[in-house]
């Protein structure tokens, strides 16, 4: 084991990965020259062939991207920040979303799409986006959302090697943040969800950044007496349903943290999923809370954005609501 | 002429397959008999045959929701082009996909596509991928005069031409999309002339003339087989029906084309002027001709007889398919 | 009053709404000639100065629109299928939705942006979009789903009225319906939702073309003595919380109804809006159930498209299961 | 010089505001004073300066992530800007916008867009409202070399001609797209040459010398205010800083340009070249240069005082604004 980043994981990722399949490669704006660690040196050890620079045409990249994986390669497409997505939304929700159905499972479209979502700290409305929700709602993405390095690298291998076009979420907050990782070759599966904290009052569903968080709140209110169980879905499609479904019903409290839009996202979706599930239904014992961006744009002053964006706070708030102490 | 005979027999032939399956399934789906939409190509034949003559089975055609001329040309099967018509789980996308969004990858056609200009980006990284695939696979972009408007038109040639991919992108310029002609909506009086923005070969031809095509796309495929990069195709041609069929009965008889107009792109019908040309050279004969119309005939009733008796797909089959 | 149906309907609110304000003009695709009736002699009444053809380029005019709405006009951009949104969603995402907020209330938008949603019949994948979904999802744009000719009409006005970017979903099942409309100057108000059927059973929320659907569910199944309470947000941003959850606690189940893709769609917000209600929350007797499209894109085949869009039957079956009668 | 002095002096001393706010902010910003990140215009001052000197108040400009040389030419409030920076309630956007997002709308400013690309299609419509308002107002819509890639750049520029739209756009060819150069990405040697593609009239001139793009913009603003259409016109030009304020310390050392690329630039800087110019002709002098500076400066700090002093918004005000 071995601790590294979150971007050091995601470039091992495509390290091993760009090694053990040559027809996996990497393209994206400035990619040779990152300004971030993800594809940091890629250029130095697969050359311009494989890490290939993209002028700025969004659509027209993404779009190339589906093509070549349509030829038969792997690619790996890098949108820099995930707000540039809305360019190429086109090519994402109606191509490489629907090619394989509409044309009756004829072709597969191993393709991975990533990039840069979240804060990055006073970067305003058009760098801070977290547009996961968005693109759960069209059917035929996988879409992935990691919180540690661990999860990074091995979920990043796995959408690689994954026949089927996969958004992966690199949430900006993480980049630094550093964990232990093994040795050897290894992936974390699609649709897994993974208890990063059992208990047995509160159930948080934690998505990316809200993660750490989530495991603080934990961390403080176990001093009180109060015991959190976080499940991290770490892929939001698909969405490991009968592991958040367990621990709602083991505890019957639910609080989901989403550092995204509220209205129709990832929070709703997963409240939406344990409400109509007859089996865990009458185990809720109080409402359910999601604790997501208020429903504004980013705003770039520090001081407004901390007030958007979900924090400690607001997920301790929720759960003792959920308990009935607020 | 530098092609020989049994090749000018079968650019003539396929051209009047595109024109007898074309009117054939305008009648079937006007009878009722076919639930999918279509966008008929009727006009437009010497440019799908004229292109994909210089085209292996490897390379590779992308098209648009004006797509049967350009699969037949490519070598598609009618059989299941017109089960996909009937939506029938016989039929080449098994009943999802329909007129607009047929594809063979067994033959290289990579897929129509309903969205205008949405295709141009998807047939760009095909030929990335042949390039970086180490391939001498050619890729072919179909696309209307409509579709040069959009962004992905720009940005596809233009990634092209950086990237020197060997695709060529053919603008079939109908003078119109759906009821806005492209004198309206394009302020340059050809299409080709968007070549120079991105620095790569124009070239405009005449689109009802099948050898002009054929000659044309053969300069433009050949270069980029050779690793010389993509070129731009433009083929002027028209399109006899309403933007699809029926359309005449939604317009409540307004019609936005004269029938002068009409007439006189009909008095240069691109199947006609070739006949008459391969007559004159001794190619073809009446009875030749007879003789191919009965082969075509009878080849689209089998495809419709096909298409009528294949099974529906099971509703829950609608499931299938969305992820591999 | 008079009966016309939902595409009259649009037609006599933009032709008022052009009559009594000067800057307000309608542009799209061939729409001085159009194939539904939407705009039908819009161009005869109003010249091609204030009906405009747009070039095929949703990126470059719906952000025209936005342009000429922050310079004071009233534009009503016509997508002509919603499904071609996604080539302009960057502007609809990242300007329409954000410039007054990013400029800091400098600038208002009062722009409309319409287009066909829903099923045609066999028009496959990318002609049969429901995305009403997705764009709930960004902050900042307003959304309007009518589900009558009198809705339609009066929505509409106030959209054209409204300060701020309207997203209004023309669902083109319900094109032909005909309804009654007065023939005197109305608005429908945006957030207002309305009960098109009084119960007190089940609350069925409808959205849109299930509206008729849920009505006729309701009708059959008061036969049985089961009583259907169907309420129509209208709108989903604003979206009528109190409406919905007064209705809730009236009949303590919930079926949400929407012809549109499933997950973190419309129907997962409600179901989270009212789960997440303290006041609502104890009065849920059942598992909250969605009825939606099945999560595929749409197929071509009438018998696959019949199976993946939501009807009455599984409406009925959405009931029939929050009752405890599956 | 057909310029009077009084006109000389204003665009000279123009330049060297946005040099110096420029310059004072990039050095807030390295000490941790500035939350918003910046794009420095250093060395492409010529360019907004030319351009904005043929616009009246009542003209509207549009630009990019690079904005505050294009809102400071145009007349934008320098403390107003840098509040702005600070992110203090009595910025220009009540410090929702930062320096990728700001507007001014009482002189036409209609805003910096942070998508590349993404504020041509807005500014097109603007010039629209003009055009529909019967307004001989002219937009003019700044954007980078990069930008011309975009799809909306292709989509923009074709609306413009087609509805011969009262509008310039201004391509700022400062020969890199962050570290990608424009010889990699565009395949012309000239970004002007696409304006071919749209019939439009194309016209590159040296962006470091302020009367050649004054003089080039003055005829393409003419000519929209006309009625006669838009224009595009490249201003070959240079930042002298990184993408971003502190790229140097990201890159860790790496660089795409060289040393001796970045010194030739500054040898042709476009203040210096112009304030030569001007005491050659005996417009300018030293003390007037001295008094000039001295008076930017008191104005630049008293901005910086101003945003210093400004206070926080409150958090609750990040709720406000969305909807009128
Ligand atoms: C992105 C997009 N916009 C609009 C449409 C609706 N539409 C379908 S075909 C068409 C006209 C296309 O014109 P052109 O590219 O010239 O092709 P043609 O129909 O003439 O063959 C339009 C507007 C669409 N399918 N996709
Ligand atoms: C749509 C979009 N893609 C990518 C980016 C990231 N980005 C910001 S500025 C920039 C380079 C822009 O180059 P250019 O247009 O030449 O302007 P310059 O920075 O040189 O002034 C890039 C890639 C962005 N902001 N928006
Ligand atoms: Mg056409
Ligand atoms: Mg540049």
């Amino acid at each position: 084991m071995r601790e590294v980043n979150f971007m050091q994981a995601f470039n091992e990722g495509m390290r091993e990965e760009m090694h053990r399949d040559k027809t996996v490669f990497f393209m994206g704006e400035d990619v040779q020259l990152p300004v971030f660690g993800f594809a940091l040196g890629l250029v130095d050890e697969f050359g311009p062939e494989r890490i290939i620079n993209t002028p700025l045409s969004e659509a027209g990249f993404v779009g190339a991207g589906v093509g070549a994986a349509a030829a038969g390669m792997r690619p790996v497409v890098d949108l820099s920040v995930f707000g540039f997505a809305y360019l190429a939304m086109d090519q994402i929700a109606s191509e490489a979303a629907k090619m394989r159905y509409m044309f009756g499972g004829q072709v597969k479209i191993p393709l991975v799409i990533c990039g840069i979502a979240g804060i990055m700290g006073s970067s305003a409305a058009h760098h801070s986006e977290s547009p996961h929700g968005m693109f759960m709602n069209v059917p035929g993405l996988k879409i992935v959302a990691p919180s540690t390095p661990y999860d990074c690298k091995g979920l990043l291998k796995a959408a690689i090697r994954d026949d089927n076009p996969v958004l992966f979420f690199q949430f900006i907050q993480l980049g630094l943040l550093t964990g232990a990782i093994p040795d050897e070759d290894y992936i974390v599966p699609l649709g897994v969800a993974d208890l990063k904290r059992e208990g047995t009052d509160v159930t948080v569903v934690a998505i990316g950044p809200m993660v750490p968080k989530a495991l603080t709140v934990a961390e403080n209110l176990a001093k009180e007496g109060i015991s959190l169980e976080v499940v991290d879905p770490r892929t939001l499609v698909p969405l490991d349903k009968p592991a958040i479904c367990a621990s709602v019903k083991k505890t019957g409290r639910l609080v989901i943290a989403d550092e995204a839009p509220r209205t129709c996202g990832a929070a709703a979706e997963i409240a939406a999923v344990v409400v109509e599930d007859e089996d865990t239904f009458g185990y809720l014992d109080a409402p359910i809370q999601r604790v997501t961006r208020h429903h504004v744009p980013m705003p770039c002053s520090p001081v407004l954005e901390r007030f958007v964006v979900p924090d400690e706070g607001r997920i301790e708030a929720a759960v003792r609501k959920v308990m009935g102490k607020s | 002429m530098a092609i020989d005979k049994d090749k000018l027999l079968e650019l003539y032939t396929k051209m009047l397959l595109i024109r007898r399956f074309e009117e054939r399934s305008a009648d079937l789906l006007m009878a009722g008999e076919i639930p999918s939409g279509i966008h008929s190509s009727i006009g437009q034949e010497a440019v799908a045959v004229g292109v994909c003559a210089n085209l292996r089975t490897d390379d590779c055609v992308s098209s648009t929701h004006r797509a049967h001329g350009h699969l037949i040309a490519k070598g598609g099967d009618i059989k299941l082009m017109m089960a996909e018509l009937y939506c029938k789980r016989t039929g080449y996308c098994k009943g999802k996909g329909g007129s607009m969004h047929m594809a063979d990858y067994s033959i290289g056609f990579i897929g129509a596509c309903a969205l205008v200009g949405g295709g141009l980006p998807v047939a760009t990284g095909v030929a990335l991928a042949a390039k970086l695939q180490g391939k001498d696979q050619v890729t072919v972009a179909f696309f209307g005069d409509g579709a040069t408007n959009e962004g992905t038109f720009h940005e596809s040639i233009n990634l092209a031409s950086i990237w020197n991919l060997p695709i060529v992108y053919v603008c079939e310029n109908n003078m119109y999309a759906v009821t806005t002609p492209t004198s309206y909506s394009i302020p340059v009086k050809d299409v080709a002339t968007r070549a120079v923005a991105y620095g790569i070969p124009g070239e405009t031809v005449d689109g009802q003339d099948v050898l002009a095509v054929s000659a044309a796309a053969g300069t433009a495929v050949e270069r980029a087989r050779q690793g010389a990069g993509p070129s731009l195709l433009e083929c002027k041609t028209y399109r006899y029906l309403g933007h699809f069929v029926s359309e005449e009965f939604l317009l409540g008889g307004k019609n936005y084309r004269t029938d002068d107009e009409i007439n006189s792109w009909k008095a240069r019908d691109a199947i006609a002027l070739f006949g008459t040309k391969l007559m004159e050279n001794g190619v073809l004969t009446k009875d030749k001709v007879a003789s191919i119309e009965a082969d075509i005939k009878a080849k689209v009733e089998d495809a419709v007889t096909f298409a009528r008796q294949g099974p529906q797909p099971a509703p829950e089959e609608a499931l299938e398919d969305l992820f591999v």
